[in-house]
């Protein structure tokens, strides 16, 4: 594909700003970008660096608080800071048009998918309703929806989460404009779902030649799209290349760090396994967890009544000091298992702990609590806003008791060290922390009770790449400490790859398998778990130095 | 005032305060009952704004000599709304279903000792008293005596409530309790001239300021009774006169006797002391109204003489609070039902001025039903209200005998008791004062109940609408004499 | 808190609501001692003076002092509301944590009988209440209580289930905390910010209800000071004396949006996102 | 939406209308007074009394008595009324029909006003329209409907002479004079509904302007009224449908206090008559019958609103 060179969109030393209160937050500075037409061009960084910014000032849809500087962007020869509303409605649309994160969300849930993208058409090209949505039909079946007519008549909620984003993507392309913007496209879908998406995307890329902006913190994902790649550290772009020398040597410490911080499966954490012929710690026996109840008029009715199943007879082992790992696509019933194990929810089934059998909640005394300790996904909703950190790591001492002679508030701050927090924290409440901050604050009250068995549910998925990584390290620095088990339930395959020692694939409720983590990318793998690896990207540096 | 001759036609709109929750004659008991009572039935006689008894379906009534045996004569043809005749049959079924305690009627107490009543002949009726009595001809005017046909007591008495068949001067045309009723122009009414009106309305307006706010803009003719500072108000109004009529309506505070501390007479006489009746005739009335004297008569009642006026004596209050035994005052609860206001307005005003004494009222309100329920001729110490009524026999048999029908206070005076007794037999005007006024000053003394004030009746009518005059009673109202000029906007159709 | 309390400020509703709450309970706790005049002193001579001179807000029907009668009204009418609210709250939190607490099938039983009983309008609850433990001003508030008590249940039902569903509760859960522990420390502390939000809002609602109920006879009664009988009492001198209306109105509309204000701000600044 | 949903509604209906025939059973059962003394009067006599108490079954056990009567209820047999000694049921229905046309007309004219207001402040929020719409909202919640209609009675019909002060023309009757007699009870009725909606249907609309499918539309170029009518105003207003069925209740209530002022014949002047006398087959027909009402209306808020909103999963 001839590349041209005469920019599709160019920005000049253009700055923004956020008026918070009487202050001006600088988000953006002085950066420079252009795309060329048929171009990708990356924009990564860490959350918060001003990528999404980037994007609305492209767009010209800025908070209202919004402050700009300097700079000019202009759109071919169309200078976007000059257009009047009016004719930034024209443009937007047809010359640029823009994708977002959670397609959930940017589809109007009461409006057919069909008028959504026959709005655009008639919008922008002067077709008549029926016209619009004949062509809107066209357009669904190229980004290779099955059924576009029906699919046109269709309510969101009526869809997949990827069919919806197909729908998002069709509009964009709808009236083939010049620049499209991609702000973290698949980040909302489950791994094989974005594998697909990707693919749509550089398939229609390339057909169209559009150029486009694709903003994205995961590096591996931008290195397999991107032939060149911008990187944002807080308002400003510290290096920007070509993808492939970008990675192999990347210039600024950040970009470094950057890359350092992305899971790579060659590079095990964890060292030796456990002892093979220990005898196993947990032995979960055909759990099952069915969610719902029956009605009180169901029940009069006499009707029937189908519950959603969460767990179909789950069966595995966890030995001392084990590290399972537990993937599978979303609301496959990972979480669930998590809930059953520590008594959230009600199941079916036979738990074994250290030799003692717990077939329901009652029978999880004071002695599997301690032992048995969850850590949640988002630390934000896990730690209670309105209790300082000293409360919240007092309880597991006061509950379990703590080492004695040791006063209270010491063995807190002592394990605040151990998590690499200041002693200082202890008189804070949880929203004057960052998010890897409270993670840790999590992880420290999971500890404290010295347990055996950590089940740690999608810990790092809230977190920035870098911040993850930390905590990462961390984690694997207590296993080696205390030699606990953990249940590591993750999206991240590449991560889960690094740091298992054995992993479980879960599908619709099912457990698939359970493979050692050397043996997961054989062959002869079940076929949902090739699919799930086929799917994951890879890391760039791996792809690229290899 | 011209004395214009009446003219026919119209419809005459009147805004009555509550609900004519209660149709039936016999059974009515709140103003706008009466109201639509005294439209559909007639009685023996009625009773001019003077308080006169006057034919109404008798023409001419006398009596023995000693005031015992009493005979109505009744007019001729007469006919209820259905057309069948009105006869003695029926004036007796009528007063036996009266006086009747299966039937419940308000009005059993009203009507006079009668013993016996029988139908002499079709147009003559006898009345056998057990007591002499000389007021009776204004007894048997009493709102509930009304004459409803015989065959419907000995029917279905009930029918009444929904239904009207009388001899009244209006019949029935539709009833919504709680809207309107609607009367039309009697054809067959024993006097031809009259009603003037084609048509009555019974508007039901609970608010009052509404009724006053319809009456100006005209929506109205007449408001039966208003509040004095409406009343003012409407003094101004274009189209609109006022009307008032002094009376002996009151508001009282009744003692339980037979309750400490109020069996003590100088308990009760030291509260009457307290009162500052100049100023209370301000506070309940606006001046609409005269100083009361604590007893129920004045001078808008016949065989009335005034008695020395008790005034505000707040040290001699004091002294009979010590000597029967009070020096620091008491404490006391005075209940009002909340119904009219008039009645809080007292007990806070009466609270105020007996703090001067050392007595500490506490003022209770309840509703007007709780009250009847559980205060009512039981309580100790509460509040009544009254309307006149047609003579002071009347008056004194209702609320002060022993065989008071309600004996609010249980004064139970013999001396009281035979005083009255005996005036129901005298005939003659001058000694039949002088009894009163011995009655009346054994109450004075003794204060079975607080008479601060009286008021006077109040209303409003358009200038459009004619010869109505407002009577003293307030139950009363004789709308067949109204009529509409030419200016009503009801007479232009 | 004081981070709180300056976003709270910030915000013009905030500022002005919180000025104006603290200016009526001022009112409440002080006005029987700023009064000028005896409340209930009456003045046969002084009836329906207009303001000015000696009486500040003019006199009413009975030559009583307007503004005394304000302001020692103050006491009354706003600590029946706070408490009426107050005591509603408490009855509906008990109901709505307990039910949320509780679950499955006694959670359906509680709040469909909830729901029943707010098929009843609320003044019509108070007034049947009312009716049925006599008219006076305990009694409305008693009935001004269970009449918000269904309403408040499912609200803090609504938000208890929230806050159930929150991370840091299944922690307590899965660590073992007792029931008490979880509904007192963990759930409570959050469950209160939205119904504090919610109640101040009814404080006003309250008010309003007070006033209705006197004025169909049925709340507090002469007499007493209270704002909403001294409106309703005033109704019938309005064309004596529009003062004697006025100033009672004034003081409620104030009162009322003062606490709306309040809630308002409260609300914004608890909720970061508006 | 499905049919067992919708069976589900109803049941729920009939729930409600049992717990609250029993409550208002209740209450009638101690209320401070006697059914045969409200009949008779004060004058009656004991004999009459107890002979009339057994003829009303008034001596039976109270679950008798409870029984007795919700089952001349469901075979639409409300009893008499103690007070006027008519059937209550045709009263209270023709009441009823009175107060739901005050309602509708209240209805209507608050949602004609409120929604516009609350549009136009959401959009220019934080400007000053917005302000002053919060202002008129804040003015709206400030006073008891007493006041308000007292003050609207004062001004427009005494003092402008426009409006008739008060009373009823049934519509079917004369529909000119009926609405001119509407007026001024549809008027304060709504004031405080119409603070409460436009407010609601401002912080709804401020909400949705904020989604992203909102942005996706201006980010689509489309026009400033499509985004407004087409995606914000339906999302907005879905829920509001809800809360406005809701405010029926309270409506419910209002008209209690305006029907007394502006003496029209409704139902909550029925009961706040039939209160005052301690009428009680009056009160407990007509406690069940706004609460069915209520229940009714919101019902059919529910139907619309899972039937406009096809997302929403009842279960
Ligand atoms: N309207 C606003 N007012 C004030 N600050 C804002 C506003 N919008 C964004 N910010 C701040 O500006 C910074 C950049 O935000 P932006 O959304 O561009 O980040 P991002 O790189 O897209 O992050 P993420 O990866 O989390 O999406 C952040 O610190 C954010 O908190
Ligand atoms: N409380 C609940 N009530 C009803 N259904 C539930 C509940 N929690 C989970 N489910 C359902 O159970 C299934 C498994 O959910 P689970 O949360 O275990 O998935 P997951 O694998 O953890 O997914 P994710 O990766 O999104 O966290 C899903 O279909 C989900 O919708
Ligand atoms: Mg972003
Ligand atoms: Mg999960
Ligand atoms: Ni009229």
């Amino acid at each position: 594909m001839p590349q041209d060179q005469k920019p599709v969109l160019s920005v000049r030393d253009y700055s923004l700003g956020y008026k918070v209160g009487s202050d001006t937050l600088s988000v953006l500075k002085t950066i420079n970008l252009t795309i060329n037409r048929g171009e990708i061009l990356g924009l990564v960084g860490e959350s918060g660096s001003g990528k999404s910014s980037m994007a609305s000032a492209i767009m010209r849809y800025l908070a209202p608080n919004a402050i700009e500087n300097a700079g000019a962007i202009h759109l071919g020869a169309t200078d976007l800071r000059a257009q009047t509303p009016r004719q930034l409605a024209d443009l937007r649309g047809s010359r640029v048009s823009m994708v977002f994160q959670d397609p959930a969300t940017a589809l109007n849930p009461t409006l057919k998918l069909g008028e959504q993208l026959a709005e655009v058409l008639m919008r922008h090209q002067g077709l008549t309703s029926a016209q619009a949505w004949k062509a809107g039909e066209e357009r669904l079946a190229h980004v290779g929806l099955k059924s576009p007519a029906e699919m046109m008549h269709r309510l969101p909620h009526e869809v997949s989460g990827g069919e919806k984003q197909r729908v998002v993507i069709a509009t964009a392309f709808a009236c083939n404009p010049e620049l499209i913007i991609f702000d973290e496209p698949t980040t909302a879908l489950d791994v094989i779902t974005s594998r697909q998406i990707l693919d749509l995307f550089a398939g229609l890329q390339a057909e169209t030649g559009v150029a486009s902006l694709y903003i994205s913190h995961d590096l591996a994902l931008v290195a397999r799209t991107a032939r060149r790649v911008a990187v944002l550290q807080k308002g400003e772009i510290v290096e920007e290349g070509d993808t492939v020398t970008l990675f192999r040597a990347p210039q600024h410490p950040y970009t470094r760090a950057l890359i350092g911080a992305v899971p790579r499966p060659d590079r095990r954490l964890v060292k030796a396994d456990p002892a093979p012929e220990a005898a196993p710690l947990v032995k979960v026996r055909g759990v099952s967890v069915n969610y719902g109840r029956k009605s009180l008029l169901d029940s009069l009715l006499r009707r029937d009544f189908t519950p959603v199943v969460g767990n179909r007879a789950v069966t595995l082992d966890i030995k001392p000091g084990e590290i399972l790992g537990i993937v599978g696509e979303s609301g496959s019933g990972k979480s669930t298992l998590a809930k059953a194990m520590t008594g959230l929810n009600r199941f079916d089934g036979l738990i074994e702990f250290d030799g003692k059998p717990v077939r329901g909640l009652s029978d999880m005394g004071r002695d599997y609590r301690r032992d048995v300790q969850i850590v949640f996904q988002h630390p934000d909703a896990s730690l209670n806003p309105r209790q300082r950190i000293s409360e919240i790591l007092a309880r597991p001492i006061r509950l379990y008791g703590g080492r004695d002679g040791l006063p209270r508030r010491r063995q807190i701050e002592e394990m605040l060290e151990r998590v690499r927090l200041p002693a200082t924290y202890i008189d804070r409440f949880p929203h004057q922390l960052s998010g890897g901050e409270k993670q840790r604050i999590a992880i420290a009250r999971a500890f404290l009770s010295n347990p055996r068995l950590v089940i740690c549910d999608e810990i790092t998925s809230a977190l920035d790449v870098s911040v993850q990584a930390s905590v990462i390290e961390l984690l694997m620095e207590l296993h080696q400490q205390t030699g606990a088990a953990y249940i590591f339930i993750t999206h991240d395959i590449n991560l889960i790859r690094q740091i298992a020692h054995r992993i479980a694939v879960m599908y619709r409720g099912d457990l698939i398998e359970v493979v050692a983590t050397e043996a997961i990318a054989a062959p002869d793998r079940a076929p949902y778990t090739r699919e799930l690896l086929a799917a994951v990207t890879p890391p760039a540096s791996l792809t690229l130095t290899a | 005032l011209a004395q214009a001759t009446p003219e026919k036609g119209g419809t005459l709109r009147v805004a009555i305060d509550q609900a004519v929750s209660v149709l039936h004659p016999l059974l009515s008991r709140v103003n706008p009952e009466y109201l639509a009572a005294e439209l559909l039935y007639s009685s023996l006689t009625r009773l001019t704004v003077g308080m006169q008894a006057e034919p109404d379906l008798a023409t001419e009534w006398n009596a023995n000599d000693t005031l015992t045996e009493w005979t109505f004569k009744l007019r001729d043809g007469l006919k209820f709304h259905d057309g069948s005749d009105c006869t003695s049959a029926d004036v007796v079924a009528s007063f036996e279903a009266i006086l009747d305690p299966k039937f419940a009627s308000p009005g059993k107490n009203n009507v006079g000792p009668i013993e016996k009543v029988e139908a002499v002949d079709p147009q003559t009726v006898k009345f056998t008293l057990s007591t002499p009595y000389a007021d009776f001809p204004a007894a048997v005017a009493y709102n509930n005596a009304r004459i409803i046909p015989a065959s419907v007591i000995a029917g279905n008495f009930e029918s009444l409530r929904s239904a009207a068949n009388g001899t009244g001067p209006f019949k029935l045309v539709s009833y919504e309790p709680d809207r309107l009723v609607v009367f039309e122009r009697n054809p067959d009414y024993y006097d031809p001239a009259r009603p003037y009106v084609d048509r009555v309305e019974l508007k039901v307006f609970p608010d009052l300021g509404a009724q006053v706010s319809s009456l100006m803009a005209g929506d109205i003719d007449l408001v039966a009774t208003v509040e004095p500072n409406d009343f003012m108000r409407l003094e101004g109004a274009d189209g609109v006169d006022t009307l008032r009529a002094a009376s002996g309506q009151f508001c009282n505070v009744n003692f339980g006797t037979d309750i400490a501390p109020f069996n003590d007479a100088r308990v009760r006489r030291a509260l009457a002391l307290t009162i500052d009746r100049e100023a209370m005739v301000d506070f309940m009335t606006e001046g609409f109204g005269i100083k009361g004297n604590d007893t129920p008569l004045n001078k808008s009642y016949p065989f009335f003489k005034a008695l020395p006026q008790r005034e505000a004596d707040i040290a001699e209050a004091r002294r009979l609070l010590a000597e029967a035994g009070f020096p620091d005052g008491f404490e006391a609860e005075l209940i009002a039902s909340d119904r009219p206001a008039i009645r809080t307005q007292l007990a806070i005003a009466l609270r105020e001025m007996a703090k001067e004494a050392g007595i500490t009222i506490n003022v209770r309100t309840m509703p007007h039903a709780t009250y009847l329920d559980q205060v009512w001729t039981k309580g100790a110490f509460y509040i009544g209200f009254y309307n006149m009524q047609p003579t002071p026999d009347g008056i004194f048999k209702l609320l002060f005998t022993s065989d008071a029908a309600w004996n609010e206070t249980r004064w139970n005076n013999k001396a009281f008791d035979a005083l009255i007794e005996e005036a129901r037999g005298i005939l003659d005007p001058v000694k039949r004062t002088e009894v009163y006024t011995k009655a009346q000053e054994l109450m004075h003394e003794d204060v079975p109940s607080l008479i601060p004030s009286f008021f006077d009746v109040l209303g409003a009518k358009r200038a459009w609408m004619h010869d109505y005059a407002i009577h003293p009673r307030a139950s009363m109202f004789r709308l067949d004499f109204a009529w509409l000029d030419a200016n009503s906007p009801t007479r232009a159709a | 808190m004081t981070d709180f309390l300056r976003r709270l400020l910030a915000t013009p509703q905030g500022l002005i609501g919180s000025l104006v709450v603290v200016l009526v309970l001022f009112a409440a706790l002080t006005g029987a001692w700023l009064a000028p005049h005896d409340p209930d002193a009456m003045a046969a001579l002084a009836r329906y003076k207009a303001p000015g001179g000696d009486y500040l807000l003019g006199t009413d029907q009975y030559g009583r002092d307007i503004l005394s009668r304000i302001l020692s009204g103050a006491r009354s009418t706003v600590t029946m509301a706070l408490l009426a609210t107050l005591l509603g709250t408490l009855l509906g939190a008990v109901v709505g944590t307990g039910s949320a607490y509780l679950g499955g099938r006694w959670d359906e039983a509680i709040m469909r009988t909830v729901d029943a009983v707010m098929a009843i309008p609320s003044l019509l609850m108070a007034l049947l209440v009312v009716s049925l433990l006599g008219a006076s001003g305990a009694n409305a508030l008693l009935a001004v209580a269970i009449a918000f008590m269904p309403g408040m249940a499912r609200i803090t039902r609504a938000v208890a289930l929230t806050v159930r569903k929150q991370d840091y509760v299944s922690a307590a859960v899965a660590r073992g905390e007792g029931s008490l522990y979880i509904v007192l420390r963990e759930m409570l502390p959050n469950v209160i910010a939205p119904i504090v939000v919610e109640m101040t809002i009814r404080v006003s609602f309250a008010v309003m209800l007070f006033a209705t109920l006197s004025f169909l006879g049925l709340g507090a009664q002469p007499p007493a000071a209270d704002w909403g009988l001294m409106v309703s009492e005033a109704r019938q001198y309005l064309h004596r004396s529009p003062w004697i209306l006025i100033w009672p109105s004034v003081v409620i509309a104030i009162t009322a949006i003062g606490f709306n204000l309040l809630g308002d701000g409260l609300r914004d600044a608890l909720n970061p996102r508006t | 939406m499905s049919a067992s949903y919708i069976l589900k509604r109803i049941a729920l209906i009939f729930y409600t209308l049992f717990i609250v025939s029993l409550l208002v059973f209740g209450i009638t059962q101690v209320l401070p007074a006697d059914a045969a003394v409200m009949m008779l009067g004060e004058n009656a006599t004991t004999e009459a009394l107890e002979a009339l108490r057994n003829s009303m079954g008034l001596n039976d056990p109270i679950w008798m008595q409870y029984l007795r009567w919700i089952g001349g209820v469901v075979q639409g047999d409300f009893g008499t009324s103690l007070r006027t000694g008519q059937p209550v049921g045709p009263a209270l229905f023709s009441a009823l029909g009175t107060s739901l046309t005050l309602a509708v007309f209240s209805l209507t004219f608050m949602l004609a006003l409120a929604l516009p207001m609350g549009v136009v402040a959401a959009i220019r929020r934080g400007k000053a329209t917005d302000l002053f719409v919060s202002f008129l909202s804040y003015i709206g919640v400030a006073l008891p409907e007493f006041v308000t209609a007292t003050l609207a009675v004062l001004f427009i019909a005494d003092w402008w002479g426009i409006l008739p002060p008060a009373g009823y023309v049934p519509l079917s009757q004369n529909p000119v004079e009926g609405l001119r007699h509407l007026v001024l009870p549809v008027v304060v009725v709504s004031i405080i509904m119409i603070a409460h909606v436009s407010r609601m249907v401002r912080s709804e609309l401020v909400d949705v302007l904020h989604t992203d499918y909102i942005r996706a539309a201006h980010l689509k170029g489309l026009s400033r009224g499509r985004i407004l009518l087409r995606h914000g105003l339906r999302n907005a207003l879905l829920p509001a449908i809800t809360i406005v069925a809701l405010d029926v209740g309270y409506l419910l209530g209002g008209v209690i206090v305006v029907e007394e002022i502006f003496s029209i014949p409704g139902i909550g002047r029925a009961l706040m008559a039939a209160i005052q006398a301690r009428d009680l087959p009056v009160i407990q027909a007509g406690v069940l019958i706004m609460a069915a009402t209520y229940s009714i209306v919101n019902f059919a808020a529910d139907l619309i609103y899972a039937w406009l909103d096809k997302r929403i999963q009842y279960d």
